[in-house]
């Protein structure tokens, strides 16, 4: 599972670099909230994988002990996950904001902070 | 003996919802596939959590399962309704076959009333 | 696209999510849950009313301004802090009483901690949602 | 609905003593509560509840029924080639009147297989109903008015 | 094998192919509702696979996500359907 | 008493908490952000002055010990860099008084400033890789609505591609530091910094480390990562333009300083090849990217880049003396360029313009904001005795001890540039006579005495700052000296953190 | 020594009291002038003085002070003229407006010169040097309204700030060399100095800095066009003073750097091409200042060529000349300037029979030009016969050199004729105002200097004979003794002096008549390096606009690709270098619902990106997400799948309230484009799914999981391990992610609500 969670992340990575590529702005909100994706089950991936013991102490144990999932990956996922969230609200309000002023999609066509001054 | 109860029940919810897989793939149209659909997932879901019940057989779980179930019930009829309609009101054709359409008679006779 | 059968359901769902969101919260240090996810389901309960009702009806609902739930729920969890610094502990040191319930489990500075997460992502949530519906009535 | 609430107390109650919070106890619980309520029906009033109950349990039996037959008539449609769908959109005249009626009604006939509550007109008298087999609507109409509007009618009221 | 544990495979089995069934759907369509119909339908098989996961691993914790699901799945239909009541009216 | 490091962080919280409890009454939002910028400047100077005379302090948070909870960890170099930040955090909020239209305070300008202000000290001062990552996105986000504040279609456009851009790192960001747990079990930097040199995927960490480059590179506005920078700083209000120059590419370098000499300073040799050929680029290629610009802030906003090529010059350097003078070019350039950004909103004041071609005549009617604008820009090109002479003495002096003349010279070329396009902007908007008489009412003129104070006490501050970091450079470059040698000695980071580990 | 610290003091004070009027400003060098002639026995007992101030011990940079002989004249020079042109200013200054500007400036100049001259430590001589060329900037720019003005003074500053940055760079080497700062420490490491490989590096980037300052051959250009200043700066700092300030830092340097082929040839060749060449240009100039600008250029250029020479009678000649030129320069540039004043012009072929308005201007002015024409018995006639006596001396080169020396001596002659003695003869013209004599502020200075001019020709050995001995050996090692006298009989060298007035006349005589000939026609531009300096400029601004346009298009997708690249390069740069295998794969030991999930996650992906319809995407996302969730089921992290579905669903919702507003989802990209971006993407996405493999095939020992494990519950009071890290052990991560939340639904309410009318400010 390993290697085909390792294909996933790649493949995460590289259509969210795709979309984000796009002239498209709404193609690009999709690329970066993928990218986000890639990047959580990249972590979780690289934290080695556990299949089917969480890290829950049990009832009327103090400890767990033995083989169990490594929780701490999954909690820097978690504020991952939530903070990309926030962030990717932001962004989906900001490029429809800029779609509503500027009237257009299209990032080829938002070039005015970056003209060369007139000669 | 009750375990096995609860597998035999977890195979017949899990009947239920291939039932209603193939239903949703097989249908001609929307609306035939969510009357054909839903319910089957519904049921064939209300009998694999009671199987899970009978297998684990603790209150904490049958109140977990319990109010899946009871929560399904209840919002499952809702959302099929509120897509159904939604669906329609898009303009979401009906199967070539379908015989009458009483709302959309109403809905003419409505219009010319108020306009 | 005002449907009766949904709004009748989303009064008596509210209550339903109202009350599973505190359940997650509460029981979050010992099962999956948390301040989170429970501030999530909150706010998915008034996200399903304000679909079902209108944003009219959802703000009369919750009655709060939404940024005064983030502000409280940034500041329990800030004042969560405080005890510990007060004390001449490190900063951000559980303080735990000991006394447990069946429900919370211990209860301690953490569980404050959580709490205001629970409020500040309702508030977020609440506000997002409501912006946007707000930004389509104009 | 005061003794619904009573009936579960006791359960708890039952279940507590028991000191066992299992669900045959909690079953156990119900049904004893129940009978006691029953005995004591003389000291608390409220016949309503009783006469209900039975009736609550009968609409079950008969909403699961229909709720297989409903079932395996569409899974036989759905497994075998042919198609024997006459599907069509119905309007049904509502007897029910309050929004939980309309509501509990309109979701009911959508669980069962093969209808869907599609929309309630504006004046809430009319509900449009998508169903698989419609022979005729007349009948169609005449069948839900007496099977399940009535039951579910008489369990509400 | 035990009759659980040969029930509990092969529900696990047939609901993944359930899925893949449904998941052609959505991928078909070929209206917008078409998907919002089966992306219910995937969640409600979610729900019964957690439900049949926790029977094979032996451990409750998943059903809590479970009512999650259930919860959360039933919002994201209304809000699609929401969606597309809106998209009607304007 | 250690316990002061966490005052900048939770200071701006706790009055951006208060702040949005009176979201109403922006009169109330200002007096708090006065009295908790100053607050803020206090703590951070009571912190400068304990590590100084007291060593490095850390504080483990919740009391968990070190790899295991998070540790806040402040050597000289984070306090420094606190203590430069609420210098700038102080002055901002001053000169957002003066200058910030209601509309903007009415929709928390003055909680995002203090959010911001959190972000940055909590990067400055944590001690552990992925609660960096999670005050660099409360940096981040506090910094993406203040760039859009306002919602000008400008300001969108820009935000658009410093958004995306920004977004992109963060998940490289993540990417290299969940690889970085997967290889070493470990996010503490101390930890981190003990188990690096053992670890056997010795060329993985290599790669995970030009990751985390790729990520800082963006945030630091190196070459070629820097396009969202000159794209979007320039749209937003001036006195957040102010604050993003004097502080946020600022924070990506001090991430690198962090990373490449504390947790991956043994393997250099690779990394510190790229940073050199970067810096070399980054420094041209923003003052050529300056000397194009005939837009005030733009320029500046291209300037900051080349200056960042300096910083990153002397980190490649990688010598005791090298990495001093990045500290001290950091903290020169971030008093410096700031005080720049607030003197071009001075100027658009007065000529109604960034427009350098349209603007004009200021030393003519204001020979002293003349004076104001020569201290910063002579500093910045490197004019002694002003702190920027020094910096880049510094730097120069490691350049050439370390042999690499051709890159020594590249800096020494880039200064001139820079003298060009201060002295074409002193040109310009100072000296030349206005060209066109403006036609709508001077918003300058119209100011009222406490608004001009607000206006320019920052000015004079930072200036006077500027001046005296020049002429009694010895103990500051003392300081910086002592600074690079924590930064280059890793143990002296690991031990305070970790205790003493066999 | 207690000079130093009031001059150090001194640009304070003047800030304070801004003295309108030169008589209480001259008071300030007047001051100096005598506390510096108080140190006069010390000096010429050899004693050399020294002070420190410690600035930056640390890297070996002070405020340490040198006074010997050198140092010592040219304070004296720095303040005498420093006294004559401030008394000047104060009323020449009056029409300019500003004055009390210009006062402070010009204060600052004279200190900062006083200390380039003064400093024993070569970087703290820098740090003054620097400063004289700000204050020299401000000064050329001082009629900042003019175009031409700020032009002259932004070349200037740029050519010798240029200078100046390879100084620095010269000097940090000699520092790298030698370890030292200062030049007494300089001078015993000598021998190691000359034979590091660093030296013609230090050697040339040194000279770079002085030819600049002093405008030597090919740097000549900025110092006519700096003419733009007001007169008593151009007499001040663009003759007497500041662009001596390279001769100066070439004769200390001599001792250190001297003695080499690279050195001695270098400056003489140099000097000797910039005393002819700058002669040559002031040919066809008719603005008084300019031509005066010209011979000073002619000047420098023969100081530099004495350096060059190196003997010690050259190196007196040039103590001499160096003297000679300070006073009558001086004098006559005020003069100019008295003139522009009173006749309103500066133009020679305007300017003419001024003589009977202003005796006492043309008195003065005749006395300085004698001098520089080198006429018996003013100073300048001793400064070139001594100059030609030490070209004579020569064993090579000496008939080249006397040759140049000649011709440029002689057009000296004629450009004196031209701008000191013509305009005060011949017939009246048109003026633009009436010529009128000059208020005596002004004419006491200039004529003070030109007397002095006189008195030193006339009893040299009172004025300079002693100094001279010990003057030399500031600058060379060992010294002879050599007389000075005005009358050396009659020589070869006095025939020389004839020969060059008579050249002098020669040149004047042919002007007349070339001068319509040169008119409006270009030398070759070979011999103007300005253009030079405007093709740089040029192509610098082209270069920066090409590759800003370049670079930073506008274009969103160029920088990511950009980003992208410039990541996968030095990752695969890394990986090329050292990873021979491919990472161990490992086993697939995978169930058939994995494989679902993992293929419905890689259907979704394809849906999404090929997608026509929004919708069709966001919902492909949601799978996405909810697959993702999934997996977290799959193995162990139910808080995960919790989250995930509860974030996709809310975005989902988010989406929906926004969606139906955002535009279509139609694509602009060309087939070509979209072929290279998903070749980027691939590359990128193998390259991170590499490095997952690579990380995954080493060990992981994780104490913190097992550290944990343990203190969750007995210490953490949580079995849920997972939130018992989210609200206990990193707490503070939470308190950071939700404070983006915060800060998320601010910026989403501000942009949803408020939108400012107008452009941005
Ligand atoms: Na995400
Ligand atoms: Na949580």
């Amino acid at each position: 599972m390993t290697l085909l969670l390792a294909i996933v992340t790649g493949s995460l990575y590289a259509a969210g670099i795709f979309l984000i590529l796009r002239r498209n702005m709404v193609k690009v909100i999709f690329g970066l909230i993928l990218l986000g994706h890639a990047a959580n089950l990249l972590i979780f991936t690289v934290g080695r994988l556990t299949k089917g013991i969480p890290a829950f102490v049990p009832e009327g144990s103090d400890m767990l002990t033995g083989r169990f999932a490594d929780p701490l990956p999954q909690a820097l996922i978690l504020t991952a996950i939530v903070i990309g969230f926030g962030v990717q609200a932001f962004t989906i309000v900001l490029f429809k904001r800029t779609w509503l002023t500027l009237g257009t999609e299209d990032l080829d066509m938002m070039k005015t902070t970056d003209e060369p001054p007139k000669e | 003996m009750r375990e096995t109860a609860g597998g035999i029940l977890v195979l017949l919810g899990t009947f239920f919802i291939l039932i209603s897989a193939i239903g949703i793939f097989r249908m001609p149209d929307l609306y035939t596939r969510m009357s054909a659909t839903t319910k089957a997932s519904t049921l064939g879901i209300g009998l694999v959590l009671a199987g899970t019940v009978l297998y684990w057989f603790d209150i904490a779980i049958a109140a977990r399962a319990i109010s899946i179930i009871v929560f399904l019930f209840l919002t499952a009829p809702v959302a099929a309704h509120i897509i159904g309609r939604a669906a329609y009101f898009d303009g979401v054709p009906l199967w070539k076959h379908t015989k009458i359409d009483e709302l959309a008679e109403d809905l003419k006779n409505r219009g010319e009333d108020s306009e | 696209m005002y449907s009766i059968i949904l709004a009748t359901a989303s009064r008596y769902l509210l209550l339903l999510l109202q009350m599973f969101s505190l359940f997650l919260l509460f029981r979050g240090h010992n099962e999956p849950g948390g301040g989170f996810v429970g501030g999530l389901v909150a706010a998915a309960a008034y996200a399903l009313y304000f679909i079902a009702n209108g944003i009219a009806e959802a703000e009369k609902l919750l009655q709060i301004d939404p940024f005064y739930l983030i502000a409280a729920g940034l500041l329990l969890a800030v004042s969560s802090t405080m005890p510990s610094l007060a004390a001449g502990m490190n900063v951000m040191t559980g303080i735990w009483f000991d006394t447990g319930t069946a429900l919370f489990g211990k209860v301690g500075t953490p569980l404050l901690f959580d709490t205001g997460v629970y409020f500040l992502v309702l508030g977020v949530t609440l506000e997002i949602i409501f912006s946007l519906a707000e930004g389509d009535l104009q | 609905m005061n003794h619904l609430l009573y009936n579960i107390l006791l359960a708890i109650a039952w279940t507590l003593l028991t000191g066992e919070a299992t669900i045959p106890t909690f079953t156990a619980g119900l049904v004893i509560g129940y009978l006691l309520l029953w005995i004591s029906r003389p000291a608390l009033g409220g016949g309503a509840y009783f006469r209900k109950i039975p009736l609550v349990f009968m609409f079950m039996l008969f909403f699961i029924k229909e709720l297989l037959i409903a079932n395996l008539k569409v899974a036989f449609d759905i497994l075998t080639p042919k198609d024997y769908m006459e599907p069509g959109i119905i309007a049904f005249p509502l007897d029910a009147r309050t929004d939980m009626e309309i509501t509990l009604f309109a979701n009911l006939l959508t669980l069962t297989p093969g209808t869907l509550s599609l929309d309630v007109s504006r004046d809430r008298k009319t509900l449009y109903v998508h169903a698989l087999y419609v022979t005729s609507a007349d009948a169609f109409r005449k069948e839900l008015k007496e099977g399940l509007e009535k039951r579910l009618l008489d369990v509400l009221r | 094998m035990t009759i659980i544990e040969l029930s509990v495979d092969t529900a696990v089995a047939v609901i993944g192919l359930s899925i893949l069934i449904i998941f052609m759907r959505l991928v078909i369509g070929p209206s917008i509702a078409d998907r919002v119909v089966a992306l219910d339908l995937l969640s409600a098989n979610a729900i019964a696979f957690i439900a049949v996961y926790s029977i094979k691993n032996d451990s409750t914790t998943f059903l809590d996500v479970g009512i999650i699901v259930a919860i959360l799945a039933f919002l994201g239909t209304v809000a699609f359907a929401f969606y597309l009541g809106k998209g009607k009216k304007q | 008493m250690n316990q002061i490091l966490v005052f900048p962080i939770l200071f701006p919280l706790l009055s951006a908490i208060t702040m949005l409890f009176f979201r109403r009454s922006v009169a109330i939002q200002r007096i708090i952000s006065i009295l908790s910028s100053f607050l803020l400047l206090a703590a951070a100077g009571w912190l400068l002055a304990a590590v100084i005379s007291g060593g490095m302090l850390t504080v483990q948070v919740g009391g968990w010990r070190a790899p295991f909870g998070i540790t806040l960890a402040a050597d000289l170099l984070s306090a420094v860099m606190v203590a430069a930040s609420a210098l700038i955090g102080l002055t901002t909020v001053l000169y957002s008084l003066a200058t910030i239209d209601r509309e903007r305070e009415r929709f928390f300008y003055y909680p995002l400033l203090q959010f911001l202000m959190m972000g940055i000290n909590g990067a400055f001062l944590t001690g552990d890789v992925f609660n960096l990552y999670v005050w660099f996105e409360v940096m981040l986000i506090s910094s993406f609505v203040l760039l859009v504040l306002g919602g000008t279609p400008v300001q969108l456009e820009g935000a658009i591609k410093y958004v995306t851009i920004n977004l992109l790192s963060s998940s490289v960001f993540l990417a290299a530091a969940g690889i970085l747990y997967g290889m070493a079990g470990t996010l503490n930097m101390a930890d981190l910094a003990r188990i690096t040199p053992h670890l056997p995927q010795q060329n993985l960490l290599t790669v995970v480390s030009v990751l985390f480059m790729i990520t800082f590179g963006v945030k630091a506005a190196v070459f070629p990562l820097f396009f969202w920078l000159p794209a979007s700083y320039h749209t937003p209000p001036v006195a957040v333009s102010a604050i993003f120059a004097g502080l946020l590419t600022k924070v990506g370098v001090y991430a690198l300083i962090r990373f490449f000499t504390t947790i991956f300073s043994h393997e250099a040799v690779f990394i510190d090849e790229v940073l050199l050929a970067a810096s070399a680029l980054t420094m041209l290629s923003g003052v050529l990217g300056a000397a194009a610009q005939y837009d005030f802030r733009r320029l500046l906003s291209f300037h900051i880049i080349s200056q960042i090529g300096y910083m990153i010059f002397g980190l490649a350097l990688h010598s005791p003396l090298a990495i001093a003078g990045a500290l001290f070019y950091i903290v020169h350039n971030i008093i410096a360029k700031t005080n720049l950004f607030y003197i071009s909103g001075i100027v658009e004041r007065i000529t109604g313009t960034y427009d350098l071609k349209k603007a004009g005549g200021v030393y003519a009617g204001h020979p002293v904001i003349g004076m104001l604008f020569l201290i910063p820009a002579l500093a910045l090109a490197g004019i002694p005795p002003l702190s920027g002479f020094w910096a880049k003495f510094v730097i120069i002096k490691a350049g050439f001890q370390a042999g690499e003349y051709a890159v020594t010279g590249i800096a020494l070329l880039v200064g001139l540039l820079t003298l060009f396009s201060m002295m074409k902007i002193w040109n310009e908007a100072f000296l030349k006579d206005l060209p066109q008489p403006q036609v709508e009412g001077n918003r300058y003129e119209t100011m009222g005495f406490g608004r001009r104070l607000l206006f320019f006490s920052p000015v004079v501050v930072l200036g006077l700052v500027t001046v005296l970091l020049g002429v009694f450079f010895e103990p500051v470059f003392r300081l910086a000296e002592t600074a690079a040698a924590q930064l280059l000695d890793t143990q002296a980071y690991i031990t305070p953190v970790l205790g003493r580990v066999k | 020594m207690i000079g130093f610290a009031v001059s150090a003091a001194a640009p304070f004070f003047y800030r304070r009291f801004p003295g309108y009027f030169g008589w209480i400003a001259v008071s300030f060098p007047l001051f100096l002038f005598f506390s510096f002639t108080s140190f006069y026995p010390r000096i010429a007992a050899g004693e050399v003085l020294r002070e420190t101030v410690f600035w930056v011990p640390s890297l070996g940079i002070n405020l340490s002070f040198l006074l010997d002989g050198l140092s010592f004249t040219f304070a004296l020079i720095i303040t005498l003229i420093g006294a004559a042109v401030f008394l000047y200013a104060g009323t020449y200054m009056k029409h300019y407006g500003h004055a009390s500007r210009f006062f402070v400036y010009i204060g600052l100049f004279m200190t900062s010169m006083l200390g380039l001259v003064l400093s024993d430590n070569i970087a703290a001589m820098f740090v003054f040097w620097e400063l004289t060329g700000i204050s020299s900037f401000l000064l050329i720019g001082f009629s900042h309204h003019k175009e031409q003005s700020r032009k002259s003074a932004m070349q200037a500053l740029l050519v010798t700030g240029g200078g100046g940055l390879a100084l620095l760079a010269g000097l940090i080497l000699l520092y790298g060399i030698s370890g030292t700062f200062e030049f007494s420490g300089l001078y015993p490491k000598r021998h190691l100095i000359v034979n590091s490989p660093l030296y013609p590096a230090a050697t040339v980037l040194v000279m770079l800095g002085a030819f600049t300052k002093s405008a030597q051959f090919p740097f000549h250009f900025w110092l006519p066009n700096a003419m733009e200043a007001p007169t008593p700066v151009s007499a001040y700092l663009h003759s007497a003073t500041m662009v001596k300030a390279g001769i100066y830092l070439l004769a200390r340097m001599n001792h250190v750097l001297g003695g080499t082929a690279l050195w001695q040839d270098t400056l003489l060749v140099v000097g000797a091409v910039t005393m002819v060449c700058s002669a040559l240009l002031a040919f066809n100039q008719t603005d008084l200042k300019k031509l005066l600008a010209y011979s000073t250029l002619s000047v420098l250029g023969t100081l530099t060529m004495m350096i060059g020479i190196g003997s010690e009678l050259a190196i007196k000649a040039f103590f001499i000349y160096l003297i000679a030129h300070s006073l009558y320069k001086g004098t006559l540039f005020l003069v100019a300037g008295t003139i522009d004043h009173a006749a309103g012009s500066r133009d020679t072929g305007v300017l003419g029979g001024l003589g009977r308005a202003m005796p006492f201007t043309m008195a003065t002015a005749m006395l300085a030009s004698f001098s520089m024409m080198g006429v018996i018995p003013l100073v300048g006639f001793i400064g070139k016969e001594t100059l030609y006596a030490s070209i004579l001396e020569m064993e090579e080169w000496s008939r080249y050199l006397i040759a140049a020396a000649v011709i440029a001596n002689g057009l000296l002659v004629m450009i004196t004729l031209v701008a000191g003695i013509r305009p005060f003869f011949g017939s009246m013209r048109r003026l633009p105002s009436v010529p009128h004599e000059a208020p005596f502020a002004m004419l006491a200075g200039p004529a003070c200097l030109a007397v002095l001019g006189l008195l030193a020709g006339l009893f040299p050995d009172f004025f300079m004979g002693a100094m001279l001995d010990w003057l030399a050996s500031s600058v060379l090692a060992d010294t002879l003794t050599f007389r000075i006298k005005l009358w050396h009989g009659f020589n070869e060298v006095l025939f020389l002096s004839f020969l060059t007035l008579l050249c002098g006349m020669l040149f004047y005589a042919a002007r007349i008549k070339l001068l319509p000939c040169l008119h409006g026609r270009h030398i070759t531009p070979v011999l103007k390096p300005s253009s030079w300096y405007d093709a740089a400029l040029a192509g610098m601004l082209r270069v920066a606009r090409w590759q800003t346009r370049i670079l930073q298009n506008g274009s969103l997708r160029n920088y990511i690709t950009v980003i992208v690249l410039t990541a996968v390069t030095l990752a695969v740069s890394v990986l090329a270098g050292s990873f021979s295998a491919f990472p161990e794969i490992p086993a697939l030991d995978v169930t058939f619902y994995e494989v679902v999930i993992v293929s419905i996650i890689l259907v979704s992906i394809l849906v999404l990106i090929t997608s026509s319809s929004r919708l069709k995407a966001v919902i492909a996302l949601g799978v996405t997400g909810f697959s993702t969730g999934i997996i977290f089921i799959l193995y162990s992290a139910p808080d995960l799948a919790l989250t995930t579905f509860a974030i996709e669903t809310l975005g989902v919702i988010l989406f929906v309230l926004v969606l139906y507003r955002l535009p279509r989802f139609t694509s602009y990209s060309t087939t070509a484009s979209r072929a290279r971006d998903a070749a980027i993407a691939c590359v990128f996405g193998i390259f991170m799914a590499l490095m997952v493999l690579y990380t995954v095939s080493g060990e992981l020992d994780s104490g913190l999981k097992r550290y944990f494990a343990g203190a969750s519950l007995p210490e953490g009071k949580g079995r849920n391990i997972v939130n018992v890290i989210l609200v206990d052990f990193r707490a503070i991560d939470t308190l950071g992610e939700i404070t983006v939340l915060a800060v998320a639904a601010i910026g989403v309410f501000a942009m949803l609500k408020l939108t400012l009318k107008g452009g941005s400010r």
